[in-house]
């Protein structure tokens, strides 16, 4: 449940000490400053998984490709090839 | 005395008690800047000549913040108050002006408004013909309001009515959805957002003039989704002409960075507020002609047909989504709020 | 946006749509567990989309649905005392026994809707001479920015800020569920976000123990009907497994460093869920070396209760026994302008999100 | 669903969202109250059909208490517009309504004030036709703010003008000063009193129309000296005509209680704000004439020539005092505040 | 209104500037003390019905424009830090060095305009987390009330109220303006109302030391000009004399209850003056049993020093040395929109008096 | 100085203590919660003179109608003999 958005980690912002880190992340252009602490893990240009202010999680670009490639697995991907969006 | 220089750095309630520092305020402020003869007679109103169908629009304008990207309050009340009278399918010609400041306010921004609603009914080719300042004490107000009401003669060739719609008439937007409200939701407290969002608050009455003389009364409605969003006027809409609507999801024209901001908050744009936009209802031979002259105007470089009425499901608004399904579009029921969990 | 446009291909979902169709076979009944999947469902419109005999059956994971009408009323005492309320945007226009936060507002509160706890925490520091209680609703997926929050004011010793707690936790309502001899449900797609802090490990238990297949899934529409279709491939072939369609944001261990967080604030207990009771627990409460950020303890509020309104059925549609439309109040004296139980209230609830997107209507 | 039962005890944020709230609320009270074809056309704007000079005059309406000894707010918008653009030579007919509300006002409260605006409407013969209701936060206003904006036709005979003053001319006012501002005082935080005084609010334009019928263009001028009252407003006049005014201090109708009032607070009547009176200027011929046609009108028993322009001290007001000595009156400074020490 | 309007008839007045006219034979200065009295000479347009020879000068008995710069500054600081002020009308235009507390208000401040010191200390009782400063400006008519407010608020043990006192007296003034070499004072019309507190007394000593007549006046214009008659025929007849024209209101004793009561609270002390200096022991101070009650005390403002503007020659002015068009800045940078000084402030001040009411202007 | 005008005290409404006692003054019919603190020999019926909020005198009516005999003993007043207001 809950609402979260994929975003870009543009920069640590404030780094307070290891568990308070703050960074700006981009939602397409949009730019919000959000909690790192639960995210330690977290490096600028990933892309993290952000819920009420807070970076939930960072997104794993190998596993993102797999509902495609279980499509094409399937041979009901020869027309998507060039799905995968990477604008950002 | 110059127009800076009334010897107050803020606005206090002397400025509305209507003896010398109202009138101070007026000549030295209002008067100087709108200068015309029609405000020149300083009287309780204002007498203008007409002959035949006028239409009359009257809004108030209390946007907070009153500086915001891509402009201020000022404009926003000439803007929204020209829209509306073009909505109806007329010419805006003569707005009246009344603000109600609340004590405090800096000078400066007083000046400045003053300024962009000088600018801004300039642009939209209307004067100013009578006003009223009021000054309320600090705390009961929100540092400014203003209400404008417009006039303007109705177009010859103008028919514009919702009872004119019929089923299989085309359903056009002249721009982007959201942008407006989006623009003043990234300042809002606790809200906040960098983006390079603006407001797209502008006249149109231009392009409405422009699309009149052209297509006359087969434009069966203007209207313009301010509060309440896209969403809210077709519903209305719907239940007014008891046809229901078809949209195309992916026919909305919406910018990304907007449609980014509505993701994080979770806000639907449709609901969203708007103000440099306009949905127009047309018999469907001309839609396709509509949209390429719209898209020729500065205005409106996006214009997109984005549904159409229909009998099939009567008051309701039926949007087919990016990947084919269909949806319910129902009006926003209280204020927009961002949808967290 | 990346990671989100592409999961709304329109071509991907209906070849998705198709191998549904294809694969099902028999009438099978899906729990997704989230309102967030339930949201995307009907806004996409999915459901209708799906062949006949596969049936969504929208769970209790709206956290403005399950909380309990006296925590509303607790939050409403504590607004009406001068406290300065912090809560995010969907729970401020529930009502509660007699009325909404939104409306308690515009009696004179001092509500502020925010984006984030951790906002709260700067609103206790600006104003210290006021009293600031952050409306801390929500399931796991939230719990840890919440708990943060608590840290953050403590790290920083501001003492003006507390949180009114009403954290509750799925694996436990979905064996409450579960147990219920009514149920229905042959498969659940797993709470994309909630999986992505606790991971996975929780549900191979619930999978063993009613052998039933759940799917962890995204929220985007392919990712719903990816996750539809791998929970049918499973009921086809008689499987039951733990699968995770939403990889790319879940991983098995989950967010380690979250839940220890977490951990550190709030301890399981016992918690009421709107439309269904207390489930044992159920939820977290606040430790007791963090009771001075306990709303509930600071302001002496525990003891209000609430009945919940007796011809609402919530607590059956919340465990997918009935659907909205069998309510005999919905649409009727039940609207979303006018809600008598939580499922109107929220978007995601249950009956708001059919009475505004569900084609049921449309034709009706 | 009936007026009063719109579920909600309070007007909330909701009700000016622009969605299904604020449009149960208009359907639900504006719209039944106000019920009429222009009204009904529930679009952006009205259409009206005029031929000639059509007059114009704006305010807002932010006194507080609402409710006053003698009225509220509702019917004060309606009068203050109504008389403004009566003060034009005009004959009001329609007026657009705007509501700013602060959430929070009682629903009760709302229906009343609306129920009055179309008592008073349908007492001075105008119709609403057209309208806007914002909310703002509690705290961002002062429970209600009304803007009305008027238009009417100018009577065929009117030639109102300051420019037609001369020396000689007579100043007439139709009823005793300071009687509304003195009610608003009455209930005024920290200078509260008890009286039987009312605000005298009342629509004047059948009276202005008769004076209007009879007396033509012999009528120079119509004024109400609302806020800043009197003395600020022949400040203006003296200073506009580049003509002195002499006033006679007795010739000045004052209510008992109203006067004792201002003796206790140490206002001078002549500054504070009035509702319910004009003054005119009329040619020297007809001044008593036209006292007598208004001692007889039930609007103006106690109206009164209380003074005339002179070339002799021009953009100078002198009141000649009760016991006959000069004095100058100059225009209201900043706000009225009582004079204690 | 009984014992108003009979002292504004036309008749009477008439008969007593027949009076004056037939008995001044020779040029009379006679300075009204107080600017009620300015005010009601003006306002009625008195001035001009005098004969040439009777020439009245406005004299210090304004306490908007004697209260010093520096309490104004004081009040401002107050508002500006959270505090209630509460204040009478005529002195929140005054400027202060940089504003005046309308202009704080404006900015923020939670000021209040009252008609009465007492209601302030209601103001403190509901405002029980604020403090609240009554600016407690006048002569000896006003003490009492002030004294009153302060016995009120410590019966009532309201411990956040206080004031700002600036009250001065009388007597030293008429003594200083005596004293100045340059002054040409033939006579006093002596204060109605404070006599009504301070009864006669005090101004014996006066009298005989100066050899000046003093008449007791009233406010009405009979009293007005019953006074100056009664001046007059004293300085015709070379005498010098304490005459009571205002015996209605003012009894030889004064107000007994009220001196005891404003001598419980206030102590006499050095006062400064504005635009004429400190004159010792020419106002009151709280005394040390009610120092609680200071707000100089309280909030520790004590050291605010401001100095008055140097083109301002209200000094001169309040002593009659120059009338208020003999100041070059007078009309011109000095207007009552935009005072330079105390006298332009209040409609009682000399300077504005002239300013609004004068007829001298009407020919200019 | 200080503005102080007449009314007629038509009761007494409060009465703390000896010291403290409020009353309802009429000013022509306006009438205002004043203190009595300072006229404790003040009566109903009895003319006050009130200064911001508290009555500071009470009109004496012999002495209120000298100022009109000095105009009668002069002879100024022939026509005057009428004039004490007595309407309240
Ligand atoms: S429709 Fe309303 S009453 Fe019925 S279950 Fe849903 S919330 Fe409860
Ligand atoms: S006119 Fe102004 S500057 Fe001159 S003395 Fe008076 S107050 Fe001072
Ligand atoms: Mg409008
Ligand atoms: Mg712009
Ligand atoms: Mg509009
Ligand atoms: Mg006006
Ligand atoms: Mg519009
Ligand atoms: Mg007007
Ligand atoms: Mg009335
Ligand atoms: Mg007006
Ligand atoms: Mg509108
Ligand atoms: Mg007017």
């Amino acid at each position: 449940m809950c609402l979260a958005i994929p975003g870009k980690l543009l920069e640590i912002t404030s780094k307070l000490d290891e568990t308070f880190r703050m960074g700006k992340v981009s939602f397409g252009g949009v730019k919000k400053e959000v909690s790192l602490a639960l995210v330690p893990e977290a490096k600028v240009d990933d892309y993290v998984m952000v819920h009420v202010g807070a970076a939930i999680s960072v997104v794993d670009e190998e596993e993102a490709k797999k509902t495609f490639e279980i499509l094409s697995l399937l041979g009901e991907l020869e027309d998507l090839n060039q799905l995968p969006d990477t604008t950002g | 005395m110059s127009r800076n220089d009334l010897g107050f750095d803020t606005i206090n309630l002397g400025h509305g008690s209507g003896g010398l520092m109202t009138r101070d305020l007026l000549d030295h402020i209002i008067f100087e800047t709108f200068n015309n003869p029609y405000l020149n007679q300083k009287h309780d109103g204002s007498i203008i000549t007409v002959d035949g169908e006028l239409a009359i629009s009257t809004d108030s304008f209390v946007v907070s913040p009153i500086f915001f990207k891509g402009g201020n309050i000022g404009e926003l009340a000439v803007n929204g108050t020209v829209n509306d009278v073009a909505m109806c399918g007329a010419d805006p010609k003569f707005l009246s002006l009344a603000f109600v400041v609340e004590e405090g306010l800096p000078m400066e921004d007083f000046v400045k408004i003053v300024d962009s609603i000088k600018k801004a009914a300039d642009t939209a080719g209307v004067q100013i013909i009578t006003g009223d300042t009021k000054v309320v004490e600090r705390g009961k107000g929100d540092k400014i309001f203003i209400n404008t009401t417009g006039f303007g003669k109705v177009h010859p060739k103008a028919n514009i009515s919702s009872n004119k719609i019929k089923s299989g008439d085309k359903i056009i937007i002249s721009g982007p959805v959201a942008q407006h409200g989006m623009a003043i939701m990234s300042q809002r407290d606790g809200l906040e957002f960098e983006s390079t969002i603006e407001s797209d608050t502008t006249n149109l009455n231009f392009l409405v003039k422009d699309l009149l003389d052209v297509f006359g009364a087969k434009i069966h409605l203007f209207r313009d989704p301010t509060r309440g969003g896209v969403a809210s006027v077709l519903s209305e809409l719907a239940d007014d002409t008891n046809l229901g609507i078809k949209l195309q999801e992916t026919e909305i024209p919406l910018d990304d960075q907007v449609a980014a901001a509505c993701e994080i908050l979770g806000l639907d744009p449709l609901f969203v507020a708007n103000e440099g936009i306009f949905i127009t209802v047309v018999g469907a031979e001309i839609a396709d002609e509509v949209v390429k002259l719209m898209k020729k105007h500065e205005k409106s470089p996006r214009a997109s047909c984005i549904g159409e009425f229909t009998s099939e499901h009567p008051k309701k608004v039926v949007m087919h989504s990016v990947i084919g399904g269909k949806r319910m579009v129902t009006p926003l029921l209280g204020e927009q709020l961002p949808r967290i969990c | 946006m990346k990671y989100l446009s592409e999961y709304r291909n329109l071509e991907a979902t209906k070849k998705y749509l198709d191998l549904i169709a294809k694969t099902a076979t028999k009438t099978w009944n899906i729990m997704e567990i989230c309102g967030g999947q339930t949201h995307g469902l009907v806004k996409n419109g999915i459901i209708n989309l799906l062949p006949e005999n596969v049936r969504m059956i929208h769970g209790p994971g709206c956290p403005v649905c399950v909380t309990p009408l006296n925590l509303i009323d607790k939050a409403i005492e504590l607004l009406e005392n001068g406290v300065i309320v912090c809560s995010f945007g969907d729970m401020v226009r529930v009502p509660g026994s007699k009325k909404s936060l939104l409306e308690a507002k515009a009696n004179g509160g001092d509500l502020r809707i925010l984006y984030s706890p951790l906002e709260a925490v700067n609103i206790a520091k600006q104003n210290p001479d006021k009293e600031v209680v952050f409306f801390a609703v929500g399931f796991e997926t939230t719990a840890p920015a919440n708990a943060l929050s608590v840290l953050h004011a403590k790290k920083e010793n501001v003492s003006n800020y507390s949180i009114l707690v009403s954290h509750v936790l799925v694996p436990p309502a979905m064996e409450g569920i579960l147990d219920d001899e009514l149920c229905t449900i042959d498969a659940f797609l797993g709470a994309g976000h909630v999986c992505a802090i606790m991971g996975t490990e929780e549900y191979y238990p619930l999978v063993d123990k009613y052998k039933i297949p759940i799917v962890i899934t995204g929220f985007e529409p392919l990712d719903l009907v990816q996750g539809i279709y791998m929970a049918i491939v499973q009921l086809e072939k008689g499987e039951y497994k733990l699968e995770n369609q939403y990889s790319r944001v879940v991983k098995e261990e989950g967010n380690v460093a979250a839940k220890k967080m977490m951990e550190s604030v709030f301890e399981i207990a016992d918690r009421e869920w709107r439309g269904i009771g207390t489930i044992p627990e159920s939820g977290y409460r606040l430790k007791k070396e963090f009771l001075a950020y306990d709303a509930e303890t600071k302001f002496g509020i525990s003891s209000i209760a609430t009945p919940e309104n007796s011809t609402c059925i919530a607590g059956q549609i919340l465990k997918g026994i009935k659907k909205p439309h069998q309510c005999t109040q919905f649409g009727k004296a039940c609207t979303p302008a006018n809600p008598l139980g939580a499922p109107m209230v929220s978007s995601e609830g249950a009956c708001a999100a059919y009475y505004h997107f569900s084609n049921n209507l449309i034709t009706s």
